[in-house]
């Protein structure tokens, strides 16, 4: 029977591993998942086999329990906008993270956690698993803009952070010392389980307080660390349980949180720390208006249409963060369509950080109808301006400002590597006004006026303009 | 103390292969492997229906109980976004991709 | 029992991370390849060595003796000559190759 | 301590791991190697911490051993030539096999081998072990030239084998039930040591007939398979030592050798078990000669030099099996020079096939100083021929042969990827007549009179004479 366990638990591992693999290409990715939700299938089908279950009790809870948090998860999953993913998987991260420190808790609580190997990592589970789920909501909360929206900074910030790690380390020796530690300074009173409690408050304060300074436009990192966090728990979990599919699953989510939060700060040419920890820093900066009214090439739709339709045969469209934001992507489909028809040739320029979390744009452009070989990624994409006639730019700045190259200044985007859009005949930018984007810094480009038409507006309206007049030109 | 041992070799060996996996994964699918990857860590749905199988008090039912809520809303949700998300990248027409590189 | 257990988890995710780790090995280095992977199975001189340590034996201290020499031919020779072949890989002049794929 | 051992050993294993990861590209390779040699020392160190060794008879007989082998390895390492490798990973994969063979037999010999765990996997290794090392050993004469070239048959030759694999199931039968099976039977002399002995003989026989069987020219596919079973039998024994290295170690060695002999067996367009089970087939076949004179465009080294030099910019050279054998290396590549100090440019396609091993000729070329970054596969340069003025082809037939893309004739290389050398401008054979290659296919290039132009010559002085042709061009 332990062997048959054994056995289930090691195949469902082993489909995550096959799953994973199949995610390379977008013509295997969703057999990958099915493939990965049928070992989750083998592994619970399994875990009924050796529990007993008191028919009364435990049963209905179980059986309620899932039923309840599967068709809110699957109700939320299927009603989500694509343009809400970051906060649906911050979400779900969350409860995950949630489940695994009251998991721990409960060994603690029924007093299973008895060598030291299953008490210290029952406890970092608990911890980690809390700073996960407290953290994730607040992300969530952010995303959604119910609450904590910007950066939320008070005085002394780190300072309390710091006691906060102080207190949950100390409360942590005195659990693992059976109280002992409590006793020696005379505090009998917390005894190992109120420390625990009191972990776990800190912790889940922790995580709150661990986010609230980081800016929105940052979410997706956090999201991508706590991730990692999550799935580190599980893992460790995976080590009291004895059981490997938690164990290889966990360690499989805690190595793709890590990866994807790195590539995510390597494409943003900015380190990790600095992301975290200037959260409470960049909260003052802002928009420093430096205004000296410089001239630009401002064009209006029935201009960009015409230069479409007459002279280009080769059009490049970057979509960023405002295309998102103004929910464009079916007018940039209409785009897309219409210039098809008339024979010009159209690719699109996915930087990896445009839009609200990594790979999000691809998603977005798909879910609108454009089919995903037209999506070329920063490498592949960068060669095809030489012979580009023209780059339409939606709702994007950062990821397309040659600032980034410029060695001489120190901007925030400094070292990140961009789409070289200044390689083609011609730039057009659709945005509202001269603002800059996330990161602040201005784009020389806008004041390019040989090569630069800029198109004020709403992204949505604004390509539904450009098609209409390029339908008419 | 063994088998703590084998764990441990365990976890390095997934470590290095989750590294491998994920590094091949398209910058293209990493919203879905986001959310997959965040599926599969709701397998710890199977310890949450342990603690609520093996409970003995209320206390260990109600934590048992709320865990498992979780740990279901965070697997069939995560499955079931990923599946919808990546039903939309399905090639409307069979052409082939070729690039220049 | 449960590390015998273990253990076959370890052996499939090694097995995994093995084929990720060997498929993104280029064609052009699969000579270097597999006279380095035939040194690493030289790993097993550790038991060699164990043989002997723990033999009482005349016919265990020769089985010993000559599976210690073979061992040793294989660790020394194998990673050795990979590292003549692999000193021969070396760009005479900085260049990048381009191609056109 | 125990922990301490554990963890050098996980640390070796991690080495290893890094080491291959590094063999991605020429230019880490090396340090990977350097790697994963270090990986080894550590686990050998820290062997030597956990055992007692005797001072007097285990100290030098280990010392003594290790600098015996070790010198041994070293100096055939030092002295092989390049275009000797197969026969030396034959050698070395040998030795390895037999080393972990006789591991095994010393457990069940010291009485170690007590839970059917142990003595099942045990068995298994010794079988494993010694198969590998005899099969290896053949391979490695094969190969030098010393005994059993060619495909030696000999009658019943597959009932022979299925007897002898019998035999070995009921020795590992009543070794496993520790002579119960011998005594039922009445053959109580039949100890379990005894036929523990007679398993290992016949395992060694195995061994032997598996490989005589099959030509000299599919050796490479036989060593790559008999090294992934060296592998697993290390990674067996990992079971038996519980030694996380060897079980690690041998796991990624077997995953390895499975790859490459796949890989073989798909760029050959044959699957593993014909190239196997057909040696004997194969061997009655051979050459059927079928000469009706066809007439061929016979040139001299000097009308090659003036096309060379005269008439073609972009030269692309397919080095075959011929050219190892020639030894035609150096006049290869000063052949290249030469044409490169005119201003042509030269790159080199290489077969996944072509020389003796798989990537062997790689390791010939740059041993001859031609920079890797020259060297294209099979998907690299196909596209390049469409433009390439000449294509001049040395001791190779197969990799280049259309026959394989012929649809209609079912050929020993039906469905083998090749080099498309007929959409270059000119092809150019330099070979010793018109016989076809290793797998005895006629190829329809040679009749080309437009296209091709043969150069009947050995290839090391024919490669010389057109240097000096294109010299005096
Ligand atoms: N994707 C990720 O994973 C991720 C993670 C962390 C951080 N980030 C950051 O996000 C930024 C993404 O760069 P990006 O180039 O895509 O965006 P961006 O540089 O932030 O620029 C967005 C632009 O969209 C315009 N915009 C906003 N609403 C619009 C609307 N309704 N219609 C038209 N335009 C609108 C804004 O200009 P106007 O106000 O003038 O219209 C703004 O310039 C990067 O700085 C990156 O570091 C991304
Ligand atoms: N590399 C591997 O891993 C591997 C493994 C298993 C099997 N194989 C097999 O090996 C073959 C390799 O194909 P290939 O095209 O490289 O070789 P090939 O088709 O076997 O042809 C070799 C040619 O070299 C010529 N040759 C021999 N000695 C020569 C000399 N001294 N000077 C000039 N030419 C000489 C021979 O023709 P002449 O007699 O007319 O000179 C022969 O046609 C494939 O069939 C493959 O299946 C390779």
């Amino acid at each position: 029977m332990q062997v048959l366990t054994f056995l289930a638990y090691l195949v469902a591992a082993a489909l995550f591993i096959t799953g994973i693999r199949r995610l390379r290409t977008p013509e295997t990715a969703r057999s990958g998942n099915t493939i990965a939700a049928f070992g989750m299938i083998i592994a619970l089908a399994a875990t009924f086999f050796v529990i007993d279950i008191d028919p009364v009790l435990g049963l209905p809870l179980i059986g309620g329990g899932i039923l309840l948090g599967g068709i809110i998860g699957a109700v939320s999953a299927q009603r989500v906008p694509m343009t809400g993913m970051p906060q649906l998987v911050a979400a779900f991260n969350g409860v995950g993270g949630g489940c695994i420190a009251l998991v721990a808790l409960s060994e603690f609580y029924q007093g299973r956690a008895e060598t030291w190997v299953a008490s210290t990592t029952g406890l970092l589970t608990i911890i980690i698993g809390a700073i996960s789920f407290s953290g994730s909501i607040v992300a969530f909360c952010k995303l959604q803009e119910i609450a904590f929206t910007g950066s939320v900074a008070f005085p002394l910030q780190q300072v309390v952070n710091a006691l906060i790690v102080l207190g949950i380390l100390l409360l942590s020796a005195n659990i693992l010392t059976d109280g002992a530690l409590a006793e020696a300074v005379g505090l009998p009173v917390l005894t190992p389980l109120l420390s625990l409690y009191i972990t776990l408050g800190a912790a889940l304060v922790l995580g709150i307080l661990f986010v609230i300074p980081i800016g929105g436009a940052d979410m997706p990192i956090v999201i991508s660390l706590l991730n990692a966090f999550t799935g580190l728990a599980a893992a460790l979990s995976g080590f009291v349980l004895e059981n490997y599919a938690l164990l290889i699953g966990g360690t499989l989510v805690g190595a793709s949180g890590t990866i994807l939060t790195r590539q995510m700060s390597g494409a943003l040419g900015r380190p990790l720390g600095k992301i975290i920890f200037a959260g409470i820093a960049a909260a003052g900066g802002g928009d420093d208006e430096d205004d000296e009214e410089r001239e630009v090439n401002d064009v209006s739709a029935e201009d960009i249409g015409s230069y479409l339709s007459e002279d280009s045969e080769k059009v490049v469209i970057v979509p960023g963060y405002g295309l998102a934001v103004a929910q464009a992507q079916a007018p940039l489909f209409e785009l897309m369509e219409t210039l098809e028809s008339q024979g010009k040739e159209v690719l699109f320029g996915i930087h990896p950080v445009a839009g609200r979390m990594p790979g999000h744009m691809n998603v977005l452009l798909t879910e609108a109808g454009v089919p995903y070989e037209k999506l070329y990624d920063l490498e592949d994409i960068n060669p095809e301006f030489e012979d580009t006639d023209a780059v339409i730019i939606v709702g994007a700045n950062d990821v397309v400002n040659p600032a980034a190259n410029d060695e001489e200044k120190d901007s925030p985007i400094s070292g990140m590597p961009i789409l070289e859009v200044e390689n083609a005949e011609r730039v057009i930018f659709v945005k509202r006004s001269l603002s800059p984007g996330f990161a602040g810094v201005d784009n020389p480009l806008f004041y390019d006026m040989d090569k630069t038409m800029m198109y004020f507006t709403d992204a949505k309206q604004g390509l539904q303009d450009i098609t209409e007049a390029v339908k008419n030109a | 103390m063994e088998t703590l041992l084998a764990q441990v070799a365990i976890f390095v060996v997934a470590a290095y292969l989750g590294f491998e996996l994920i590094s091949r994964v398209p910058n293209m699918l990493h919203t879905p492997l986001m959310s997959a990857t965040n599926a599969i860590h709701g397998i710890v749905l199977v310890g949450a229906i342990i603690v609520i199988a093996t409970a003995n008090d209320a206390f260990t039912l109600v934590v048992g109980f709320i865990a498992v809520v979780f740990g279901a809303m965070n697997v069939v949700g995560g499955f079931w976004v990923t599946n919808r998300m990546l039903g939309m990248f399905r090639p409307p027409n069979p052409r082939v991709k070729k690039r220049k590189g």
